[in-house]
Protein backbone atom coordinates (compact mmCIF):
# COMPACT_ATOMS: atom_id res chain seq x y z
CA UNK A 1 0.00 0.00 0.00
CA UNK A 2 1.22 3.63 -0.83
CA UNK A 3 0.89 6.39 1.71
CA UNK A 4 -1.18 9.19 1.31
CA UNK A 5 1.09 11.52 3.15
CA UNK A 6 4.84 11.34 4.18
CA UNK A 7 7.32 13.35 5.93
CA UNK A 8 10.69 13.02 6.69
CA UNK A 9 13.10 15.22 9.42
CA UNK A 10 16.59 14.82 10.25
CA UNK A 11 18.72 16.12 12.82
CA UNK A 12 22.21 15.60 14.80
CA UNK A 13 22.06 13.27 17.61
CA UNK A 14 21.93 16.36 20.43
CA UNK A 15 19.61 15.33 23.28
CA UNK A 16 17.70 18.95 23.39
CA UNK A 17 16.54 17.28 20.08
CA UNK A 18 14.21 14.88 21.00
CA UNK A 19 11.64 16.93 22.55
CA UNK A 20 11.70 18.69 18.54
CA UNK A 21 11.37 15.06 17.43
CA UNK A 22 8.31 13.43 19.32
CA UNK A 23 6.41 16.76 19.10
CA UNK A 24 7.24 16.68 15.06
CA UNK A 25 5.90 13.29 14.53
CA UNK A 26 3.02 14.10 16.47
CA UNK A 27 2.32 17.36 15.04
CA UNK A 28 2.34 15.21 11.32
CA UNK A 29 0.24 12.53 12.96
CA UNK A 30 -2.64 15.38 14.29
CA UNK A 31 -4.12 15.43 11.49
CA UNK A 32 -5.89 11.76 11.40
CA UNK A 33 -7.46 13.44 14.17
CA UNK A 34 -5.74 10.53 17.05
CA UNK A 35 -7.09 10.58 20.41
CA UNK A 36 -5.20 11.98 23.23
CA UNK A 37 -3.84 8.49 24.23
CA UNK A 38 -2.37 7.49 20.88
CA UNK A 39 -0.76 10.18 20.54
CA UNK A 40 1.01 10.19 23.71
CA UNK A 41 1.42 6.74 23.22
CA UNK A 42 3.01 7.24 19.59
CA UNK A 43 5.20 10.15 21.25
CA UNK A 44 6.23 8.03 23.96
CA UNK A 45 7.57 5.31 21.08
CA UNK A 46 9.53 7.86 19.18
CA UNK A 47 11.31 9.44 22.51
CA UNK A 48 12.29 5.86 22.86
CA UNK A 49 13.57 5.06 19.51
CA UNK A 50 15.16 8.39 19.17
CA UNK A 51 16.74 8.24 22.87
CA UNK A 52 18.81 4.95 21.69
CA UNK A 53 19.88 6.48 18.57
CA UNK A 54 21.70 9.71 20.73
CA UNK A 55 22.52 7.29 24.15
CA UNK A 56 23.47 3.68 22.23
CA UNK A 57 23.96 4.48 18.42
CA UNK A 58 26.27 7.62 18.21
CA UNK A 59 27.38 7.23 22.30
CA UNK A 60 29.78 10.41 22.51
CA UNK A 61 29.55 11.32 18.94
CA UNK A 62 27.09 13.16 17.60
CA UNK A 63 25.53 11.69 14.06
CA UNK A 64 22.45 12.03 12.18
CA UNK A 65 19.03 10.33 13.33
CA UNK A 66 16.58 10.38 10.42
CA UNK A 67 12.66 10.08 10.83
CA UNK A 68 10.00 9.38 8.27
CA UNK A 69 6.37 9.06 9.05
CA UNK A 70 4.12 7.71 6.44
CA UNK A 71 0.01 8.07 6.78
CA UNK A 72 -2.13 4.94 5.04
CA UNK A 73 -5.13 5.02 3.39
CA UNK A 74 -6.56 2.51 6.16
CA UNK A 75 -5.64 4.87 8.67
CA UNK A 76 -2.45 3.25 9.97
CA UNK A 77 0.80 5.51 10.69
CA UNK A 78 4.35 4.47 10.05
CA UNK A 79 7.02 5.72 11.78
CA UNK A 80 11.00 4.82 10.41
CA UNK A 81 13.64 6.13 13.13
CA UNK A 82 17.15 5.37 11.54
CA UNK A 83 20.88 6.03 12.50
CA UNK A 84 24.37 5.16 10.95
CA UNK A 85 25.82 4.39 14.51
CA UNK A 86 27.41 1.57 16.26
CA UNK A 87 24.70 -1.33 14.98
CA UNK A 88 23.10 -3.81 17.72
CA UNK A 89 24.96 -6.93 17.93
CA UNK A 90 22.24 -9.06 19.02
CA UNK A 91 18.91 -7.89 18.64
CA UNK A 92 16.92 -10.45 20.46
CA UNK A 93 18.43 -9.85 23.56
CA UNK A 94 18.61 -6.19 23.17
CA UNK A 95 15.02 -6.46 22.85
CA UNK A 96 14.70 -8.43 26.03
CA UNK A 97 12.93 -6.07 28.32
CA UNK A 98 15.74 -5.14 30.85
CA UNK A 99 18.39 -5.18 29.23
CA UNK A 100 20.54 -2.33 28.68
CA UNK A 101 24.48 -1.99 27.76
CA UNK A 102 24.51 1.73 29.04
CA UNK A 103 25.93 2.85 32.30
CA UNK A 104 24.02 5.60 34.17
CA UNK A 105 20.46 4.90 34.76
CA UNK A 106 18.67 3.50 31.37
CA UNK A 107 16.12 1.37 32.43
CA UNK A 108 15.94 -1.12 29.40
CA UNK A 109 12.33 -1.12 28.71
CA UNK A 110 13.12 1.57 25.33
CA UNK A 111 11.77 -1.56 23.01
CA UNK A 112 9.67 -2.79 26.05
CA UNK A 113 7.87 -0.05 25.63
CA UNK A 114 7.73 0.70 21.93
CA UNK A 115 6.12 -2.70 21.48
CA UNK A 116 3.21 -2.17 23.78
CA UNK A 117 2.88 1.27 22.68
CA UNK A 118 2.77 0.70 19.45
CA UNK A 119 1.36 -2.30 17.19
CA UNK A 120 4.37 -3.20 15.63
CA UNK A 121 7.72 -3.11 15.93
CA UNK A 122 10.98 -4.43 13.69
CA UNK A 123 14.09 -3.74 14.25
CA UNK A 124 16.87 -4.34 11.50
CA UNK A 125 20.76 -3.31 12.48
CA UNK A 126 24.11 -4.16 10.89
CA UNK A 127 26.99 -3.61 13.17
CA UNK A 128 29.45 -1.01 11.96
CA UNK A 129 26.27 0.34 9.92
CA UNK A 130 23.64 1.34 11.94
CA UNK A 131 19.69 0.45 13.21
CA UNK A 132 16.77 0.89 11.74
CA UNK A 133 13.27 0.85 13.80
CA UNK A 134 9.76 0.68 12.09
CA UNK A 135 6.80 1.15 14.52
CA UNK A 136 3.44 0.73 13.47
CA UNK A 137 0.10 1.76 14.51
CA UNK A 138 -3.47 1.66 13.89
CA UNK A 139 -5.31 4.36 15.17
CA UNK A 140 -9.17 4.18 15.58
CA UNK A 141 -11.19 5.50 12.78
CA UNK A 142 -13.08 8.97 14.01
CA UNK A 143 -16.65 9.39 13.07
CA UNK A 144 -16.44 12.87 12.37
CA UNK A 145 -12.80 13.91 11.20
CA UNK B 1 13.42 24.16 34.08
CA UNK B 2 12.61 24.64 37.73
CA UNK B 3 12.07 21.63 40.29
CA UNK B 4 10.19 22.34 43.78
CA UNK B 5 11.67 20.47 46.86
CA UNK B 6 9.85 20.91 49.63
CA UNK B 7 11.22 19.47 53.25
CA UNK B 8 8.83 19.19 55.89
CA UNK B 9 8.88 16.86 59.13
CA UNK B 10 10.24 13.07 57.76
CA UNK B 11 9.68 13.53 54.37
CA UNK B 12 11.06 15.07 51.27
CA UNK B 13 8.79 15.87 48.13
CA UNK B 14 9.84 16.69 45.00
CA UNK B 15 7.14 18.58 42.18
CA UNK B 16 7.98 17.11 39.24
CA UNK B 17 7.13 19.20 35.82
CA UNK B 18 6.53 19.23 32.42
CA UNK B 19 8.53 16.39 30.00
CA UNK B 20 10.46 13.81 32.04
CA UNK B 21 12.97 12.42 28.62
CA UNK B 22 16.46 11.42 28.55
CA UNK B 23 17.51 15.30 27.86
CA UNK B 24 15.74 16.42 31.09
CA UNK B 25 16.67 13.61 33.95
CA UNK B 26 20.35 13.74 34.30
CA UNK B 27 19.13 17.14 35.97
CA UNK B 28 16.32 16.27 37.98
CA UNK B 29 18.62 13.74 38.75
CA UNK B 30 21.38 15.94 40.31
CA UNK B 31 19.17 17.99 42.07
CA UNK B 32 16.48 15.03 44.06
CA UNK B 33 20.24 13.20 44.85
CA UNK B 34 21.63 16.72 46.45
CA UNK B 35 18.64 16.72 48.24
CA UNK B 36 18.79 13.33 49.60
CA UNK B 37 22.22 13.25 50.63
CA UNK B 38 21.50 16.78 52.41
CA UNK B 39 18.27 15.49 54.32
CA UNK B 40 18.56 12.10 54.23
CA UNK B 41 14.83 11.52 54.60
CA UNK B 42 13.15 8.88 56.02
CA UNK B 43 10.36 9.61 53.07
CA UNK B 44 10.90 10.30 49.79
CA UNK B 45 7.95 11.21 47.61
CA UNK B 46 7.89 11.83 43.93
CA UNK B 47 4.91 14.26 42.96
CA UNK B 48 4.31 13.62 39.22
CA UNK B 49 1.01 15.77 39.11
CA UNK B 50 2.64 18.57 36.90
CA UNK B 51 4.48 16.09 34.70
CA UNK B 52 3.29 16.05 30.66
CA UNK B 53 5.20 13.72 29.18
CA UNK B 54 7.32 11.21 30.26
CA UNK B 55 9.19 8.00 28.50
CA UNK B 56 11.78 4.97 29.91
CA UNK B 57 13.99 7.86 31.34
CA UNK B 58 11.63 8.27 34.34
CA UNK B 59 11.95 4.34 34.65
CA UNK B 60 15.45 5.15 35.51
CA UNK B 61 14.66 8.17 37.21
CA UNK B 62 12.85 6.71 39.83
CA UNK B 63 14.39 3.48 40.22
CA UNK B 64 17.63 5.09 40.95
CA UNK B 65 15.86 7.17 43.16
CA UNK B 66 14.37 3.74 45.17
CA UNK B 67 18.10 2.18 45.44
CA UNK B 68 19.25 6.14 46.55
CA UNK B 69 16.32 5.42 49.47
CA UNK B 70 17.41 1.83 50.50
CA UNK B 71 20.84 3.05 51.15
CA UNK B 72 19.79 5.07 53.65
CA UNK B 73 17.36 3.06 55.12
CA UNK B 74 14.46 5.20 53.63
CA UNK B 75 10.96 4.70 51.63
CA UNK B 76 10.38 6.23 48.18
CA UNK B 77 6.26 6.96 47.06
CA UNK B 78 5.38 7.71 43.55
CA UNK B 79 2.08 10.26 43.46
CA UNK B 80 -0.17 11.93 41.14
CA UNK B 81 0.56 9.45 38.44
CA UNK B 82 -1.81 9.96 35.45
CA UNK B 83 -2.94 7.13 33.10
CA UNK B 84 -0.18 7.32 30.63
CA UNK B 85 3.00 7.41 33.31
CA UNK B 86 1.05 4.59 35.05
CA UNK B 87 1.44 2.37 31.83
CA UNK B 88 5.10 3.33 31.65
CA UNK B 89 4.72 2.46 35.22
CA UNK B 90 3.43 -0.93 35.21
CA UNK B 91 5.41 -2.26 32.38
CA UNK B 92 8.38 -1.90 34.62
CA UNK B 93 6.94 -4.07 37.46
CA UNK B 94 7.24 -1.03 39.72
CA UNK B 95 4.01 -1.97 41.30
CA UNK B 96 5.67 -4.80 42.62
CA UNK B 97 8.20 -2.74 44.33
CA UNK B 98 5.16 -0.80 46.23
CA UNK B 99 6.63 2.53 45.45
CA UNK B 100 3.08 3.57 43.60
CA UNK B 101 0.65 5.29 46.38
CA UNK B 102 -2.08 3.30 46.23
CA UNK B 103 -5.41 5.44 45.40
CA UNK B 104 -2.87 8.39 43.89
CA UNK B 105 -3.95 7.75 40.63
CA UNK B 106 -5.49 11.12 38.79
CA UNK B 107 -8.18 10.77 36.69
CA UNK B 108 -9.89 7.82 35.98
CA UNK B 109 -7.89 4.67 34.44
CA UNK B 110 -6.49 2.58 36.57
CA UNK C 1 29.40 31.23 11.22
CA UNK C 2 28.52 27.52 11.56
CA UNK C 3 25.70 26.20 12.99
CA UNK C 4 25.28 24.62 16.63
CA UNK C 5 22.10 22.59 15.58
CA UNK C 6 20.30 22.13 12.21
CA UNK C 7 17.29 19.95 11.32
CA UNK C 8 15.69 18.98 8.12
CA UNK C 9 11.82 18.53 7.15
CA UNK C 10 10.90 17.94 3.86
CA UNK C 11 6.78 16.97 3.14
CA UNK C 12 4.16 17.04 0.36
CA UNK C 13 2.41 20.50 -0.75
CA UNK C 14 -0.64 19.27 1.18
CA UNK C 15 -2.45 21.56 2.85
CA UNK C 16 -3.06 19.32 5.58
CA UNK C 17 0.71 19.57 6.44
CA UNK C 18 0.94 23.71 7.26
CA UNK C 19 0.43 22.85 10.56
CA UNK C 20 2.63 20.35 11.27
CA UNK C 21 5.86 22.29 9.40
CA UNK C 22 4.87 25.73 11.68
CA UNK C 23 4.93 23.18 14.59
CA UNK C 24 8.05 21.47 13.92
CA UNK C 25 10.05 24.43 13.50
CA UNK C 26 8.66 25.89 16.56
CA UNK C 27 9.35 22.93 18.56
CA UNK C 28 12.82 23.14 17.46
CA UNK C 29 13.40 26.81 18.26
CA UNK C 30 11.78 26.17 21.35
CA UNK C 31 15.34 24.67 22.67
CA UNK C 32 16.77 28.46 22.46
CA UNK C 33 13.76 29.47 25.23
CA UNK C 34 12.07 32.25 22.78
CA UNK C 35 9.94 34.21 24.26
CA UNK C 36 6.14 33.45 23.45
CA UNK C 37 5.73 36.62 21.21
CA UNK C 38 8.87 35.58 19.20
CA UNK C 39 7.47 31.65 18.73
CA UNK C 40 4.46 33.10 17.11
CA UNK C 41 6.05 35.27 14.82
CA UNK C 42 8.22 32.30 13.41
CA UNK C 43 5.24 30.43 12.86
CA UNK C 44 3.18 32.66 11.27
CA UNK C 45 6.46 33.20 9.11
CA UNK C 46 6.85 30.24 8.72
CA UNK C 47 3.36 29.48 7.94
CA UNK C 48 3.09 32.56 5.18
CA UNK C 49 6.67 30.66 3.17
CA UNK C 50 4.73 27.03 3.20
CA UNK C 51 1.01 28.14 2.03
CA UNK C 52 3.01 29.78 -0.92
CA UNK C 53 4.71 26.84 -1.89
CA UNK C 54 1.31 25.24 -1.85
CA UNK C 55 -0.73 27.71 -3.47
CA UNK C 56 1.39 29.08 -5.88
CA UNK C 57 4.65 27.01 -6.41
CA UNK C 58 2.43 23.67 -7.08
CA UNK C 59 -0.93 25.11 -7.18
CA UNK C 60 -2.92 22.15 -8.55
CA UNK C 61 -0.41 19.58 -8.30
CA UNK C 62 1.61 17.90 -5.59
CA UNK C 63 5.49 18.99 -5.38
CA UNK C 64 7.55 18.63 -2.28
CA UNK C 65 8.59 21.72 0.37
CA UNK C 66 11.84 21.36 2.13
CA UNK C 67 12.62 23.11 5.18
CA UNK C 68 16.14 23.98 7.24
CA UNK C 69 15.96 25.66 10.41
CA UNK C 70 19.19 26.07 11.50
CA UNK C 71 20.58 27.76 15.20
CA UNK C 72 23.92 29.45 15.27
CA UNK C 73 25.81 30.46 18.57
CA UNK C 74 24.82 34.00 19.01
CA UNK C 75 21.12 33.58 19.08
CA UNK C 76 20.44 33.78 15.44
CA UNK C 77 17.81 31.62 13.45
CA UNK C 78 17.33 31.00 10.19
CA UNK C 79 15.00 29.20 7.99
CA UNK C 80 15.37 28.00 4.62
CA UNK C 81 11.79 27.27 2.72
CA UNK C 82 12.18 25.54 -0.76
CA UNK C 83 10.20 24.65 -3.28
CA UNK C 84 10.93 23.37 -7.24
CA UNK C 85 7.86 25.10 -7.90
CA UNK C 86 7.25 27.41 -11.02
CA UNK C 87 9.36 29.87 -9.83
CA UNK C 88 8.78 34.37 -9.47
CA UNK C 89 8.95 35.90 -12.78
CA UNK C 90 9.38 39.16 -10.90
CA UNK C 91 10.67 39.00 -6.96
CA UNK C 92 10.23 42.26 -6.81
CA UNK C 93 6.60 42.85 -7.74
CA UNK C 94 5.86 39.43 -5.65
CA UNK C 95 7.30 40.61 -2.29
CA UNK C 96 5.00 44.03 -2.61
CA UNK C 97 2.58 44.27 0.11
CA UNK C 98 -1.09 43.52 -1.06
CA UNK C 99 0.23 42.13 -4.74
CA UNK C 100 -0.87 38.27 -5.35
CA UNK C 101 -1.22 36.68 -8.48
CA UNK C 102 -3.61 34.19 -7.15
CA UNK C 103 -7.26 34.09 -7.04
CA UNK C 104 -9.66 33.65 -4.19
CA UNK C 105 -8.78 35.38 -1.33
CA UNK C 106 -5.25 35.32 -0.92
CA UNK C 107 -4.47 38.69 0.66
CA UNK C 108 -0.85 39.21 -0.61
CA UNK C 109 0.32 39.93 2.43
CA UNK C 110 2.53 36.85 2.91
CA UNK C 111 5.74 38.33 1.81
CA UNK C 112 5.09 41.20 4.34
CA UNK C 113 4.31 39.21 7.28
CA UNK C 114 7.67 37.41 6.67
CA UNK C 115 9.82 40.85 6.50
CA UNK C 116 7.88 42.80 9.07
CA UNK C 117 7.92 39.25 11.49
CA UNK C 118 11.54 38.55 10.76
CA UNK C 119 14.90 40.14 10.92
CA UNK C 120 16.18 39.20 7.44
CA UNK C 121 14.04 38.26 4.59
CA UNK C 122 15.82 36.97 1.11
CA UNK C 123 14.26 35.06 -1.64
CA UNK C 124 15.96 33.23 -4.40
CA UNK C 125 13.50 31.97 -7.65
CA UNK C 126 14.13 31.07 -10.95
CA UNK C 127 11.05 30.51 -13.54
CA UNK C 128 10.00 26.66 -13.81
CA UNK C 129 13.21 25.61 -11.15
CA UNK C 130 11.44 26.62 -8.09
CA UNK C 131 11.72 29.20 -5.03
CA UNK C 132 13.58 29.52 -2.06
CA UNK C 133 13.01 31.57 0.69
CA UNK C 134 15.55 32.60 3.64
CA UNK C 135 14.83 34.04 6.76
CA UNK C 136 16.71 34.86 9.87
CA UNK C 137 15.33 36.38 13.43
CA UNK C 138 17.83 37.09 16.42
CA UNK C 139 16.27 35.96 19.47
CA UNK C 140 16.55 38.05 22.63
CA UNK C 141 19.07 36.66 24.91
CA UNK C 142 17.62 34.94 28.31
CA UNK C 143 19.59 35.61 31.45
CA UNK C 144 19.07 31.59 32.98
CA UNK C 145 18.37 29.54 29.94
CA UNK D 1 -13.48 21.53 13.45
CA UNK D 2 -16.70 23.37 15.03
CA UNK D 3 -17.37 27.17 14.42
CA UNK D 4 -20.24 28.14 16.72
CA UNK D 5 -21.98 30.95 14.74
CA UNK D 6 -24.98 33.31 16.82
CA UNK D 7 -28.09 35.04 15.55
CA UNK D 8 -29.57 37.65 17.79
CA UNK D 9 -31.36 40.74 17.33
CA UNK D 10 -29.91 42.25 13.98
CA UNK D 11 -26.60 40.98 14.40
CA UNK D 12 -24.50 37.56 13.25
CA UNK D 13 -21.74 36.57 15.88
CA UNK D 14 -19.24 33.91 14.27
CA UNK D 15 -16.85 32.20 17.35
CA UNK D 16 -14.01 31.58 15.37
CA UNK D 17 -11.39 28.75 17.66
CA UNK D 18 -8.21 26.99 17.07
CA UNK D 19 -5.75 27.84 14.33
CA UNK D 20 -6.57 29.86 11.11
CA UNK D 21 -4.41 28.80 8.69
CA UNK D 22 -4.42 28.70 4.46
CA UNK D 23 -5.88 24.83 5.23
CA UNK D 24 -8.40 26.12 7.27
CA UNK D 25 -9.74 28.86 5.82
CA UNK D 26 -11.78 27.19 2.88
CA UNK D 27 -14.50 25.87 5.57
CA UNK D 28 -14.53 28.53 8.11
CA UNK D 29 -15.38 31.29 4.94
CA UNK D 30 -18.12 28.66 3.02
CA UNK D 31 -20.07 28.56 6.64
CA UNK D 32 -19.82 32.15 7.67
CA UNK D 33 -21.32 32.88 4.08
CA UNK D 34 -24.03 30.31 4.35
CA UNK D 35 -24.86 32.36 7.39
CA UNK D 36 -24.71 35.84 5.68
CA UNK D 37 -26.79 34.86 2.94
CA UNK D 38 -29.35 33.08 4.70
CA UNK D 39 -29.83 36.05 7.37
CA UNK D 40 -28.53 38.91 5.59
CA UNK D 41 -28.05 40.43 8.70
CA UNK D 42 -27.06 44.18 9.06
CA UNK D 43 -23.79 43.61 11.55
CA UNK D 44 -21.49 41.18 11.62
CA UNK D 45 -19.46 39.87 14.46
CA UNK D 46 -16.27 38.08 13.97
CA UNK D 47 -15.00 37.13 17.48
CA UNK D 48 -10.94 36.08 17.48
CA UNK D 49 -10.96 35.09 21.86
CA UNK D 50 -10.39 31.69 20.75
CA UNK D 51 -8.17 31.62 17.96
CA UNK D 52 -4.64 30.75 18.90
CA UNK D 53 -2.50 31.07 15.71
CA UNK D 54 -3.65 32.86 12.37
CA UNK D 55 -1.29 34.02 9.20
CA UNK D 56 -2.33 36.39 6.79
CA UNK D 57 -4.84 33.94 5.63
CA UNK D 58 -7.33 35.11 8.11
CA UNK D 59 -6.42 38.69 6.44
CA UNK D 60 -8.22 37.23 3.34
CA UNK D 61 -11.03 35.97 5.44
CA UNK D 62 -11.79 39.23 6.90
CA UNK D 63 -11.23 41.37 4.06
CA UNK D 64 -13.64 38.72 2.14
CA UNK D 65 -16.27 38.95 4.67
CA UNK D 66 -15.97 42.69 4.76
CA UNK D 67 -16.85 42.61 1.23
CA UNK D 68 -20.03 40.87 1.20
CA UNK D 69 -21.08 42.70 4.28
CA UNK D 70 -20.79 45.77 2.29
CA UNK D 71 -22.58 44.10 -0.95
CA UNK D 72 -25.80 43.62 1.35
CA UNK D 73 -25.54 47.07 3.17
CA UNK D 74 -24.36 45.80 6.48
CA UNK D 75 -21.01 46.10 8.58
CA UNK D 76 -18.37 43.90 9.95
CA UNK D 77 -16.57 44.63 13.26
CA UNK D 78 -14.03 42.40 14.41
CA UNK D 79 -13.41 41.55 17.76
CA UNK D 80 -11.32 40.36 20.60
CA UNK D 81 -8.35 40.23 18.86
CA UNK D 82 -4.58 39.05 20.78
CA UNK D 83 -1.62 41.43 20.02
CA UNK D 84 -0.30 38.87 17.50
CA UNK D 85 -3.74 38.90 15.82
CA UNK D 86 -3.45 42.85 15.52
CA UNK D 87 -0.27 42.91 14.46
CA UNK D 88 -1.16 41.35 11.56
CA UNK D 89 -4.43 43.01 10.97
CA UNK D 90 -2.60 46.39 11.32
CA UNK D 91 0.11 45.39 8.37
CA UNK D 92 -3.17 44.72 6.62
CA UNK D 93 -4.68 48.37 7.07
CA UNK D 94 -7.48 46.82 8.36
CA UNK D 95 -7.95 49.72 11.08
CA UNK D 96 -8.38 51.72 7.89
CA UNK D 97 -11.68 50.47 6.94
CA UNK D 98 -12.53 50.65 10.58
CA UNK D 99 -13.20 47.15 11.30
CA UNK D 100 -11.09 47.15 14.42
CA UNK D 101 -13.28 47.40 17.31
CA UNK D 102 -12.02 49.95 19.80
CA UNK D 103 -11.14 48.57 23.28
CA UNK D 104 -11.84 45.48 21.82
CA UNK D 105 -8.21 43.94 22.59
CA UNK D 106 -7.35 41.28 25.18
CA UNK D 107 -4.40 41.41 27.05
CA UNK D 108 -2.36 44.44 27.16
CA UNK D 109 -0.96 45.20 24.07
CA UNK D 110 -2.42 48.21 21.91
N1 LIG E 1 19.88 2.60 17.89
C1 LIG E 1 20.65 1.74 18.60
N2 LIG E 1 21.96 1.59 18.29
C2 LIG E 1 22.75 0.73 18.98
N3 LIG E 1 22.31 -0.01 20.01
C3 LIG E 1 21.01 0.09 20.39
C4 LIG E 1 20.13 0.97 19.70
N4 LIG E 1 18.91 0.85 20.28
C5 LIG E 1 19.04 -0.04 21.27
N5 LIG E 1 20.30 -0.53 21.34
C6 LIG E 1 20.80 -1.56 22.28
O1 LIG E 1 19.69 -2.24 22.85
C7 LIG E 1 19.69 -2.14 24.26
C8 LIG E 1 18.30 -2.11 24.82
O2 LIG E 1 17.63 -0.93 24.39
P1 LIG E 1 16.34 -0.41 25.15
O3 LIG E 1 15.36 -1.54 25.31
O4 LIG E 1 15.85 0.78 24.45
O5 LIG E 1 16.83 -0.02 26.61
P2 LIG E 1 17.83 1.15 27.09
O6 LIG E 1 17.82 2.23 26.08
O7 LIG E 1 17.25 1.60 28.39
O8 LIG E 1 19.17 0.53 27.23
C9 LIG E 1 20.51 -0.90 24.54
O9 LIG E 1 21.07 -0.91 25.84
C10 LIG E 1 21.57 -0.97 23.44
O10 LIG E 1 22.60 -1.88 23.77
N1 LIG F 1 6.92 29.84 -3.57
C1 LIG F 1 6.38 30.57 -4.57
N2 LIG F 1 6.33 30.07 -5.82
C2 LIG F 1 5.80 30.80 -6.84
N3 LIG F 1 5.26 32.04 -6.67
C3 LIG F 1 5.28 32.59 -5.44
C4 LIG F 1 5.81 31.89 -4.33
N4 LIG F 1 5.69 32.67 -3.23
C5 LIG F 1 5.10 33.82 -3.65
N5 LIG F 1 4.84 33.78 -4.98
C6 LIG F 1 4.24 34.88 -5.79
O1 LIG F 1 4.31 36.08 -5.04
C7 LIG F 1 3.00 36.64 -4.85
C8 LIG F 1 2.91 37.35 -3.52
O2 LIG F 1 3.06 36.44 -2.46
P1 LIG F 1 2.57 36.82 -1.00
O3 LIG F 1 3.11 38.16 -0.61
O4 LIG F 1 2.92 35.69 -0.09
O5 LIG F 1 0.99 36.97 -1.10
P2 LIG F 1 -0.13 35.87 -1.40
O6 LIG F 1 0.38 34.51 -1.01
O7 LIG F 1 -1.29 36.28 -0.56
O8 LIG F 1 -0.43 35.96 -2.88
C9 LIG F 1 2.06 35.45 -4.98
O9 LIG F 1 0.77 35.83 -5.34
C10 LIG F 1 2.77 34.64 -6.08
O10 LIG F 1 2.52 35.15 -7.36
Amino acid sequence: MKPINEMKISFPSRSSNESFSRVSVAAFVAQLDPTLDELADIKTAVSEAVTNCIVHAYKEKIGMVYITTSIYPDGRVRIKVKDKGCGIEDIEQAMEPLFTTAAGERAGLGFAVMQSFMNKLKVYSKVGKGTTVIMEKKLTPRENG
Amino acid sequence: MDLKIESKDNAVTVYLTGEIDHHRAADIREKIDMAIERIRPPMLYLDFGGVTFMDSSGIGLVMGRYRAMQLIGGKLIVRNINPQIKKIMRLAGLEKLSVMEKGGVTNEAN
